[in-house]
């Protein structure tokens, strides 16, 4: 059994897989770079290692460093987490070599499912739907010119070793196709240091649909259905649901049963997802294999009641899968909404910082999986999410409401969040009908960007705090004697930790 | 005593009548409000008007006395004008010259690249420098025509958000 | 329709009913007394009134001042929550004479329940299990002497009037009988101004099993399964859960018919649960109905993924249920922990004050059902709940650890709480192994007050952390000049709120 | 300077060998101890001592230099005793004589009877005031012999939490 885990990871996915740690008995251990020291998952774990400077490639991507801790540390198994090495070949093979278990899959599934026109000749061949396109590399423009003719405009330039919408490039125009595979090539290389691409055809009307996968160790394999996640702002997703409301009962059966074909394809062993890309008519296409935990995974965990990172751990240890695919039910709807650190009226600008103030939505169908707590300042060195809001409800419309009231009472004070922004994707009339695709906040930008303004009333309101506050300040100041007892002041400030009647 | 309070662009006059406790009698222009307000947390505050509840955000911002007011809708930037603000307001002129001399970034960040050298001339829309955070680049632009006059930091440093970066004249 | 619901009650009840009513679109009008101002209730309604001094007879149990609220605000329902008002036989006549909706059921309802010896009675006549005892009033003392002997000793006896362990007396010996008779007698006169008393068998190794039923408006009724709720201090449940280890499908069964037939035996309509007594060998007896929702029905909620105050306004506007009793399944299981405001070390001394400091739970399985808040003091002139803390899991193994989690992560400073005994609970074995009856906290009491020991090191740790604390404050005292701008300071306390590097 | 701090009935003599930032270095006893010690919101301490991640919450009580520190397992009352502490306890001494002689209650609540009146001599263990709180009524009751010296509030009063109710001697 696995007694000791170290999580490589820091935010909320860290705290997140330690909390099942906790409930499975297993010390969690943490590891930090400069800028983490006050971050939660220090504070959360059993023990905690600093492994450097605040740049991911000097501390989080750091491998000797983290298999050193690991050691150290005597920890049995590393969990990845997203993002950061999760999906690095070599470190799962290092992990194997220094004898720690590795809780995700083989290098060999990382790295087959990493190339992107690997994978998809890998899915060709076991019978998986894929976008029509080449299943080879473009090596000269004569090539790309009559792939192109031949599948038809609009087309679709990929980098295999892409990810993220770099090194793509979307053709309308016969015209446009050399310069956009020059383009492309020039990113992929800048990118990723590979300028192999390929072409697909462009599927009109997209929607990302992606299937939650479990398999073991000996062989078995079971899909926990969908999520819907075409809700996404520059190929970044936004809001996930469960089930999807352009899914019905075969077309999931049949997705299911490919994306566990997609899985055995690789012999993928742990948690994992198939992303496809599905038109309006729910034709669907392999798009790719995320080869660890989904930031949306929660929305699985509420509809199929399951602890995904539990499974994980549990198949890393060799354990059977204790779950029956027949025996798998979606109950109810799920939601998640990305809580980010940006400033929707500013392009979405960064906006890191000191967390004044912090009031989390609670009550009945509210997860919450977060990291940031009041006091807090947000680093600038890593990504902007800083929470999700998960919402269960019997159906697609309790989901919503209940995600709009938590969107309602949460607040943070200090940054600019997206939360505003989430509700009103979740007013959207498009989005309540469960009528949308990969194009929906590119589509309603204006109706979502809009502020509303307050009534004059409303208006005079902030005026009146704001000018009450100052006046109640002022008033203070010009009380406070100067000889005052600075440990009385400290005295009051802790007994009334800065609550105050006006 | 009357003080002009702004939000956003709307200048208004505000003079408190009467105050016991939460209770609050209050002119805003020509309107007179009967109120009762409590701040519940720190920098929260909870209003009833007319027996309707209204929660209120207040954040304290930098210097002189700038709010940033979070009603239910929107956010608000709420200034009230007093002796002091009107001093700063000279003072800051005087440092800096005319607003959009001083090119600044609102968050944190580190600096990836300044594509212009004191004494460049610079045109409305030049990008001057671009700020890395939380891994997105955000580039700072030129407002008008101008001369870089002064350059602050360095490629590679970490800079506060709101520090000045590149002063124009 | 409800367009507007006043809710009579304050605490984490009221916000909770609140909650359903913002995501049903109807808008929420709170009452609070004068110490209440600051409470979560006025903060969180859309409209709300001042109904008067703290004590509650002079605000939250007037009924003229409430139903003036009512009429002015406009409001079409009234919802009691618990306590206060919720089982007023009068308070819901009121509401039907004046038009407004009280979501609940109707005075005939309250009153033949709220009087013991009345719904005994009435559930001897319909043919449900009563513990064996007398349904008549004891007149005189031979007739309790004959009926202790009748029944063997020891016995209950009980006012009829009763609730909350009052005018309750445990008998064992039959010298001891009339001066219990006695005492039960004055102790029900002085608590509820009529001194009815009867006598019924004093059941061994008693658990309390509760069933949560529904019944609508057109006849139609059912139950959402049972909760245990065995684990109590002085008649006051601490810890419940669902579904009960005791149980078993076919007890189970028959306790569900009988808990629909004894609501339908005073043609019950709304939310509703009877309570049994149950003996070691499943032999159970009906206690006595709750005509309100009650504080523990969220744990009913996770396993049958349902909103129970939605399916109350639902009821009451004359909707049918539209649950149907076969479709009703028990997924998982469910614990409640009730979060006081306590010192268990202190024989459970009421611990009003502010809260200085918390940091609440969250993640998967994790519902939070509170009120308080960072900077809130917790008045001393209502009860002492401040939250409720509910898990749900796979299975009881899982929700039990994931309990313990939780209260491990859940911190509230600046008041005592109850948090670490309730902890103490989740790690007893007998509680672990589902073996535990009413007596259980008595019977443990020694091992869930004992207060651990930390080991010399972490004794050391909080010694150098005070100490540490102690001469920052020092320095900065000595540090910082009395002539320094308060604005200034004012301004850095609102950038760093409190948050300093040693 | 090494300083002496109580932990419940334990006595400590701690000194400070070193600080930098987080890093600090300090004696307890005979013990030395090298840790990471941090303040990440106001009176919640992370401690990193031997890579092993500790959660403090310390608590500022009243007068003097008393906190209740609340760890993993329990919560321990600690005093720092400087200079100032000494004098408070003096004069708390010649203020209310020995202790015992102050009753008081440490909840705030409201007064629902004083079964004594001023010159009553008193026993171990006899009620002197009864406090409600919360819909619970507690009883304060005499821990040694003595006479009522003083009674500073009336049934029916609303009391804080250790504020002085009953004086003995």
């Amino acid at each position: 059994m696995i007694k000791k885990v170290l999580v490589a990871n820091r935010g909320e996915i860290a705290v997140r897989v330690m909390r099942s740690c906790r409930e499975m008995d297993i010390r969690s251990v943490a590891v930090f770079s400069e800028a983490d020291r006050k971050s939660m998952h220090v504070r959360y774990a059993d023990e905690a290692y600093c492994i450097g400077p605040p740049p991911s490639v000097e501390s989080y991507l750091n491998i000797d460093k983290i298999i050193a801790v690991a050691k150290r540390a005597g920890v049995d198994a590393i969990h990845p987490g997203y993002g950061f090495l999760s999906e690095n070949a070599t470190f799962s093979e290092r992990c194997q070599n220094e004898g720690i278990i590795f809780i995700g899959p083989s290098p060999y599934s990382i790295a087959t499912m990493g190339d992107k026109l690997t994978a998809r000749k890998t899915m060709i061949t076991s019978g998986i739907p894929v976008i029509p396109g080449t299943s080879e590399v473009i090596q000269n423009t004569q090539d790309a010119r009559r792939i192109a003719r031949e599948l038809g405009l609009p087309v679709m330039i990929k980098a295999s070793a892409g990810g993220g919408g770099k090194g793509m490039r979307l053709v309308h125009y016969e015209a446009d196709l050399m310069a956009a595979v020059r383009a492309a090539r020039s990113e992929a290389k800048a990118a990723f240091g590979d300028d192999t691409i390929y072409i697909e055809k462009y599927i009109n009307n997209p929607h990302h649909i992606e299937f939650q996968i479990l398999a073991d160790s000996l062989g078995n394999a079971i899909h926990l259905f969908e999520r819907e996640c075409s809700i996404q702002r520059r190929h970044q997703k936004v809001v996930e649901e469960t089930p999807s409301p352009l899914m019905n009962p075969r077309i999931r059966e049949e997705m299911g049963h490919h994306a566990v074909a997609a899985a055995k394809a690789v012999n993928y062993q742990g948690a994992g997802t198939i992303e496809f890309i599905v038109d309006d008519d729910l034709n669907y296409y392999f798009l790719e294999m995320n080869t660890r935990l989904q930031v949306e995974h929660p929305i699985t965990e509420q509809v199929v009641s399951v602890d995904l990172v539990k499974e994980q751990i549990k198949i890393a240890v060799g354990e059977p899968l204790s779950l029956k695919q027949e025996e798998l039910r979606q109950n109810g709807h799920a939601i998640e909404c990305r809580i980010c650190a940006e400033d929707p009226d500013n392009n979405f600008m960064p906006s890191p910082g000191l967390i004044l103030h912090m009031t989390e939505p609670l009550g009945l169908g509210i997860r919450h999986d977060g990291y940031v707590y009041e006091g807090y300042e947000i680093p600038h060195y890593y990504d902007p999410l800083i929470s999700k809001l998960i919402v269960w409800g019997t159906d697609r419309d309790e989901a919503i409401r209940r995600m709009r009231r938590a969107l309602l009472a949460y607040k943070i004070t200090g940054i600019k969040t997206t939360i505003k922004f989430l509700e009103r994707i979740m007013e959207n009339a498009d989005f309540k009908n469960g009528k949308y695709t990969t194009h929906f906040i590119e589509d309603h930008k204006n109706e979502l960007l809009e502020t509303e303004r307050c009534d004059l009333q409303c208006e005079d309101v902030a005026i009146i705090t704001a000018f009450i506050d100052y006046l109640t300040k002022l008033k203070k100041v010009s009380l406070s004697p100067p000889a005052v007892s600075s440990f009385t002041k400290w005295k009051d400030f802790g007994r009334k930790k800065g609550i105050q009647r006006i | 005593m009357p003080y002009e309070v702004n939000l956003g662009k709307r200048s208004a006059t505000v003079e408190l009548i009467y105050q016991e406790g939460n209770q609050i009698k209050i002119a805003v222009d020509d309107k007179i409000y009967e109120l009762d307000l409590v701040m519940v947390e720190e920098g929260i505050y909870s209003i009833l008007l007319n027996n309707r509840s209204y929660n209120l955000e207040l954040i304290r911002n930098g210097v002189g006395r700038k709010y940033t007011v979070n009603t239910y809708l929107r956010s608000y930037d709420v200034e009230i004008v007093d002796a002091e603000t009107k001093y700063l307001r000279s003072r800051e002129k005087s440092q800096f010259g005319e607003a959009g001399n001083r090119i600044f970034s609102p968050m944190p960040g580190k600096v990836v690249s300044i594509p212009v050298k004191v004494g460049f001339r610079v045109k409305p829309g030049q990008t001057l420098i671009i700020v890395s955070a939380m891994k997105m680049e955000s580039e700072f632009k030129a407002k008008k025509d101008g001369v870089v006059k002064d350059i602050l930091v360095k490629e590679g440093a970490t800079v506060d958000g709101n520090q000045t970066l590149i002063l124009l004249e």
